[in-house]
């Protein structure tokens, strides 16, 4: 029944060896070997941990938000402290845990592993990204400590060049250093992915979560850049008074719309692909059953990537842009939803005729696919141009984001963790507790937005500090599902940790999955392989072959 | 990985030096030329082929794989996606009148 | 307010708000379909092939090309229709009608201060009639705002250096939420305000009625003061145009420094440089403004620039003047209605 | 061919040099797609405004000196050459034509920015930086300034990736100093090359797209 996956010149790997057997994690134990390492695991988990940092600032900040929405009085924050505590929840969830969270710890981790090589093509590069990233956390911070920032994430001209009075510098250096460990992430998956692959190992036997990554590098290098040089004129206007952004300065505010969305549309698919990737592997791992559609799905990834860069438009229906530049973007909006459907569609029916069970990756798998559903199909709501003139800058557009990036995102990076949790710790975590996370983050998460869906269309706009009382029963619900979310949340925190110690001891192989990365123990050691595996098969070797009925089953 | 042979030799490195320097020339003297609405385009072409001379030659495009010419001409046609739609809004701003004028 | 009686639509008050509505329910139509087909088969396929004892091990289907096809050609058609949909709804609402009632609109942190072409000035509130198209011309002083009348399912960025527009025809007296949708700084929740929509002849009335002193604090009220009296704008930028100095070149027969204004709006105007131009808006603004920008063949640049000693209201004032010098032609009608001749004989 | 008997430089999750030198030539055109998209936004700015205000844009290209740009041109094509020189004198393994070569880059480079500050300081003299001290006598100053804007954010970009370079040469001196390249090993000066070539491919189109156009 355990099929073996990808015939390997491998030896079977040896169970609990007389001495503890070395792997990256007791490789050494000094704070050098970490600070100082370029073994893209222990990267990976310097990652995870500051991620973590953020994604609890970034909630903390959320919690404010919501918590301020209990009622339509503006009474808990002050008008100043809620815009900054919004914007910083954005700034903070979006580029410091969205974008790097699957690529820079997942990818970070299972990239090398996955395509049977010893580490990242360039390990000091990689490092340097993750001092890069912190390098640029530690100036957000300083913008938060030094009294926030209140331009909204997304820091439209000319407030956040001229008229806004709070820490916009260090908050863009902070954004416009990161920008680079991102792009430097990528430049690394994309050599790795093109030089670093086992023999054998061609580009059709990938898994989906390296082509999903390749993908998502292809995004990080053409569209980080232009969001950095975006970033880094705002700062000059701000800084020198020369006018680029502001009208009063000769500048066009829509410009600087442009260039920021060239770079955020595209941002949106660099968290969402990731995270379709690591769906992938765990439906079908759990399905027991090659994936559907493979080189469809493959092929949607890099099409997603592509389509994403010509639809930016559509963040501006209602900022002045020209009719007919809207309705070029709200059409190519709509092709870019094509093969988002086509990878829905894939999934759905990698199910049919599997073997499934319901472990906790699973769940949030399922729970991902149906979020990501809505989400999408919402998607199609606003990119109608004559529609979205009524909801744009709603809570409409709040709730349709969320459903993408918590929804779709952090689901799926809850999903990806537990799955290679045993992996990369060498630790089983408790599944009863594991599901009974899942399920309240996806119930938690639906209560939270799914009403403000509703609030959007009767017409709250996003970013108030107050509003009209008839929009307060809905925003109760979202704060209690907030609640919730938030137990959710906290959960996984507590038990992954307590799996650290008191975990079972994970076998090499818990899922009986598939993929080079469960060949080698677990924890893996420093290099990964003992030896060079040779890939001779298809990936998602799953299933039975003995009816050929089966492929015929259009 | 040396491959001697095939290795960029002075010659040719000095022919296009010469035709580098030729075409600066040119162009510098083309932009006193009234060409009405080509001068934009004559200083953009022949930037263009100063571009690509650098690129075949000086930097080994010549003898470098598909994925790198790949590369280098995605990169172009991403520029370009962002300048021209980004151009499709500016430059059609007020057809219809209104919005946006 | 009870718990139980909150809305979950927003009323419907403009002619374009059945027609958006109608499109949210097709949305939701087609959404609910999918979602329940998506989530049907999910939920169906993870119960009927469950793992069990005797069904441990999936079966190797890899795909199917037909499927994959119909499943990206059938959604492909769908979401065209949609566009389409959405598109025409979207140029409806980007063309206002000729013989709307027009109102200017100036955003500024964080307030609205509108006022009508006949004179009469609002702050935070609009009156509007009933069954009559409402045309904003907007500008904002500052940051960038959005107008935005739910009720109405009108929105548009007020942006700072340049006129945008919308409209609406308001179905249904009452009294509806105007938001700032974009998002404009520290008191951003605060820059709401109401739209009355009235029976046409109560709006007539209330336009011609002698605005009452309003009792206000605070920058709301040092704005109202500033703006004090309610001429038209054509009359007050009549004023302003003679105070400003700008009738000694730009007398009405021409010969002067710079060309005459009258017939100038709506016309045609060629440049120095040989190229053309429109002479809307935006161009009459940013000769204003930046007079040397864009010169008119036959006259030198030698206009000094206004920008920062004319507040947008003044701007729009001075604008509406210039485009009322067409309505009188001095030199006979033959001149609004060639415009072409009549730039030609402006420069 | 083998090359591990060779070269000391294989690190040890490469298979082999070539599986090395394929890597890191990769690498280093990746990183250059990311600098067109870097300077691609500043490049969309000016098309945007200079379509937008052709007047403003042409009498702003006035005020800059083409016969300093024209020099500055000349002088950085020749670097280009040099540079060509270094990576095949260490093809060859011809180390004084290296360090030779390398040396004559770094000093184009440093007259190129030599020249570029005179540039500025002269500007500075003309009031032409943009910000609240800025005088522009010809039309449209408002717009003008918005040149002058790009202009200084698009060469001191240039500028800076130009120092950069010119640190990443004077590390390649010392290495080939110490003997470090030769026939076998050259990939850092290959590298330094793709990237010296970048930014002289980045200066020929803003020599004609500031200075140049509107002449006539």
């Amino acid at each position: 029944m355990a099929v073996p996956a990808i015939d390997t010149t491998l030896a079977p790997h040896t169970e609990v060896p007389a001495k503890p057997r070395k792997t990256y994690l007791n490789a050494d134990y000094s704070v050098s070997s970490w600070l100082l390492t370029v073994d893209h695991k222990r990267i990976a988990v310097l990652y995870l941990i500051s991620i973590i940092i953020f994604f609890a600032l970034g909630g903390m900040f959320a919690a404010g938000v919501r918590l301020e929405l209990l009622t339509p009085k503006g009474d808990l924050l002050q008008a100043d402290t809620y815009n900054k505590f919004f914007t910083m929840h954005g700034i903070i969830m979006v580029f410091f845990f969205l974008v790097p969270s699957i690529p820079a710890t997942l990818g970070n981790f299972l990239v090398p592993m996955m395509i049977g090589a010893r580490d990242l093509a360039f390990p000091r590069v990689n490092l340097l990204s993750w001092y890069i990233y912190i390098l640029g956390g530690a100036f957000t911070l300083a913008a938060v400590i030094g009294g926030g920032v209140d331009t909204g994430w997304t820091f439209y001209t000319p407030y956040s060049s001229t008229y806004s009075t709070s820490n916009v510098m260090p908050a863009a250096i902070g954004i416009f250093i990161t920008g680079f460990s991102s792009i430097l992430t990528g430049l690394n998956f994309i050599v790795t992915i093109h030089r670093m692959r086992a023999p054998g190992l061609t580009w059709f036997r990938l898994p989906l979560f390296i082509w999903a990554h390749y993908a998502t590098s292809l995004i990080f290098v053409l569209g980080t850049p232009v969001i950095a040089i975006t970033i880094f004129l705002v700062g000059l206007e701000r800084a020198l008074h020369i006018g680029i952004f502001d009208p009063a300065l000769g500048g066009d505010p829509v410009l600087f719309q442009h260039l920021f969305w060239f770079y955020s549309h595209p941002a949106v698919y660099i968290m969402i692909l990731p995270g379709m990737g690591v769906v992938s592997e765990i439906i079908t791992c759990f399905a027991r059953k090659p994936i559907f559609g493979y080189s469809f799905i493959a092929l949607s990834s890099v099409a997603i990537a592509v389509l994403g860069f010509i639809v930016w438009g559509h963040h501006l229906f209602t900022s002045s842009e020209s009719v007919y530049a809207a309705l070029i973007f709200s059409v190519l909006s709509f092709v870019v939803a094509i093969p988002s459907a086509v990878k829905v569609f894939n999934w759905v029916a990698t199910l049919y005729r599997g073997a499934i069970s319901f472990e906790a990756p699973m769940l949030y798998a399922l729970g991902f696919i149906g979020l990501f559903t809505i989400g999408g199909l919402t998607g199609l709501f606003l990119a109608a141009v004559g529609f979205d003139l009524h909801v744009h800058d709603t809570y409409f557009v709040v709730a349709h984001f969320h459903y993408i990036m918590v929804g779709g995102a952090v689901l799926a990076f809850l999903g990806g963790l537990h799955f290679w949790w045993p992996k990369m710790f060498g630790r089983m975590y408790p599944e009863a507790a594991a599901k009974a996370a899942a399920v309240i983050v996806f119930i938690g998460f639906n209560l939270t937005f799914f009403p403000q869906f509703i609030l959007g269309y009767l017409g709250m706009p996003r970013r108030y500090h107050a509003y009209p009382d008839e929009f307060q029963v809905l925003n109760v619900l979202s704060t209690a599902g907030a609640s919730i979310l938030a137990v959710g949340y906290l959960m996984p925190f507590c038990y992954l940790l307590w799996s650290l110690k008191y975990g079972a001891v994970a076998s090499s192989n818990p899922w009986q999955a598939s993929g080079l990365e469960w060949l080698t123990p677990s924890p893996p050691p420093t290099e990964n392989f003992a030896e060079t595996p040779i890939v001779t098969q298809d990936p998602y070797h799953y299933g039975t072959d003995d009816d050929a009925e089966a492929v015929h089953v259009a | 990985m040396s491959h001697e042979a095939d290795a960029l030799t002075v010659k040719t490195c000095l022919g296009v030096y010469a035709a580098l320097v030729c075409l600066t020339a040119i162009t510098v003297g083309a932009a006193f030329i009234d060409m009405s609405f080509l001068n934009t385009p004559v200083a953009l072409g022949i930037a263009s082929v100063k571009a690509l001379l650098v690129m075949y030659f000086f930097m080994e495009l010549r003898h470098s794989n598909r994925l790198t010419w790949v590369l280098m001409g995605s990169s172009g046609v991403f520029l370009l996606i962002m300048i021209m739609l980004t151009m499709s809004d500016m430059l059609s701003r007020g057809w219809l009148g209104y919005p946006g004028k | 307010m009870r718990a139980y009686d909150f809305p979950l639509f927003p009323e419907q008050a403009s002619t374009m708000a059945p027609q958006v509505d109608y499109l949210y329910f097709f949305l939701i139509a087609i959404s609910v379909v999918f979602s329940i087909a998506i989530a049907g088969a999910l939920i169906g396929f993870a119960v009927k092939f469950r793992r069990t004892p005797e069904n441990q091990v999936g079966h190797r289907i890899h795909g199917s090309t037909v499927l994959e096809v119909a499943w990206s050609i059938i959604p492909f058609g769908i979401t065209m229709v949609i566009f389409g949909w959405g598109a025409w709804l979207f140029v409806a609402q980007s063309r206002p009608p000729d013989n709307a009632h027009e109102v200017f609109v100036v955003g500024k942190q964080w307030m609205w201060k509108l006022q009508h072409m006949e004179g009469r000035r609002e702050i935070n509130e609009l009156h509007v009639p009933v069954g009559q198209a409402v045309k904003l011309t907007m500008t904002s002083e500052d940051v960038i705002h959005a107008f935005y009348v739910p009720a109405f399912r009108t929105k548009f960025d007020v942006l700072p250096g340049r006129y945008t527009t919308a409209w609406f025809n308001a179905t249904k007296p009452g009294e509806y939420h105007l938001f700032c949708a974009e998002y404009c700084g520290t008191q951003h929740s605060g820059m709401i305000g109401k739209i009355v929509v009235m029976e046409p002849a109560a709006f007539q009335a209330w336009l011609s009625e002698t605005p009452p002193i309003l009792p206000m604090s605070g920058p709301v009220a040092s704005a109202a003061a500033g703006d004090a009296g309610s001429l038209s704008p054509v009359a007050a930028g009549e004023a302003l145009f003679a105070q400003k100095a700008c009738i000694t070149c730009h007398q009405p027969q021409g010969g002067a420094l710079g060309p005459s204004l009258v017939g100038v709006y709506g016309s045609t105007v060629k440049l120095a440089d040989g190229s053309t131009v429109t002479a809307d808006d935006a161009y009459v603004r940013d000769s204003i403004l930046n007079p040397t920008g864009k010169i008119v063949a036959g006259f030198q640049p030698v206009m000094p620039t206004f920008q920062g000693q004319l507040t947008e209201e003044q701007l729009m004032q001075l604008i509406q003047y210039i485009k009322s010098l067409k309505a009188t032609p001095p030199a006979g009608a033959g001149v609004a209605q060639n415009p072409p001749a009549a730039a030609d004989s402006a420069s | 061919m083998s090359l591990e008997q060779t070269t000391p430089y294989v690190a040890h999750h490469f298979d082999d040099a070539d599986q090395q030198h394929d890597a890191s030539s990769l690498g280093m055109w990746v990183f250059l797609v990311n600098e067109v998209m870097f300077f691609g936004g500043l490049f969309t700015a000016y098309v945007v405004y200079r379509t937008a205000y052709p007047e403003a844009f042409h009498a702003g290209s006035h005020e800059l000196n083409i016969t300093l740009g024209f020099f500055n041109t000349i002088v950085l094509l020749t670097s280009s050459l040099t540079m060509a020189l270094s990576v095949h004198a260490a093809q060859v393994s011809r180390r004084a034509m290296l360090v030779i070569n390398l040396i004559l880059t770094m000093f184009l480079g440093a007259v190129f920015l030599g020249v570029k500050a005179y540039e500025y300081t002269h500007k500075w003299h003309e009031h032409l930086i943009p910000g609240p001290n800025f005088v522009f006598d010809g039309p449209d100053p408002v717009h003008a300034q918005l040149f002058f804007s790009l202009y200084f954010a698009m060469t001191g970009l240039h500028a800076l990736h130009m120092i950069v370079g010119e640190v990443l040469l004077g590390i390649l001196v010392l290495r080939s100093l110490q003997g470090m390249f030769n026939k076998y090993y050259y990939t850092p000066v290959e590298m330094s090359g793709l990237y010296w070539h970048f930014v002289d491919l980045v200066w020929i189109f803003l020599f004609p797209l500031l200075y140049l156009l509107g002449r006539h």
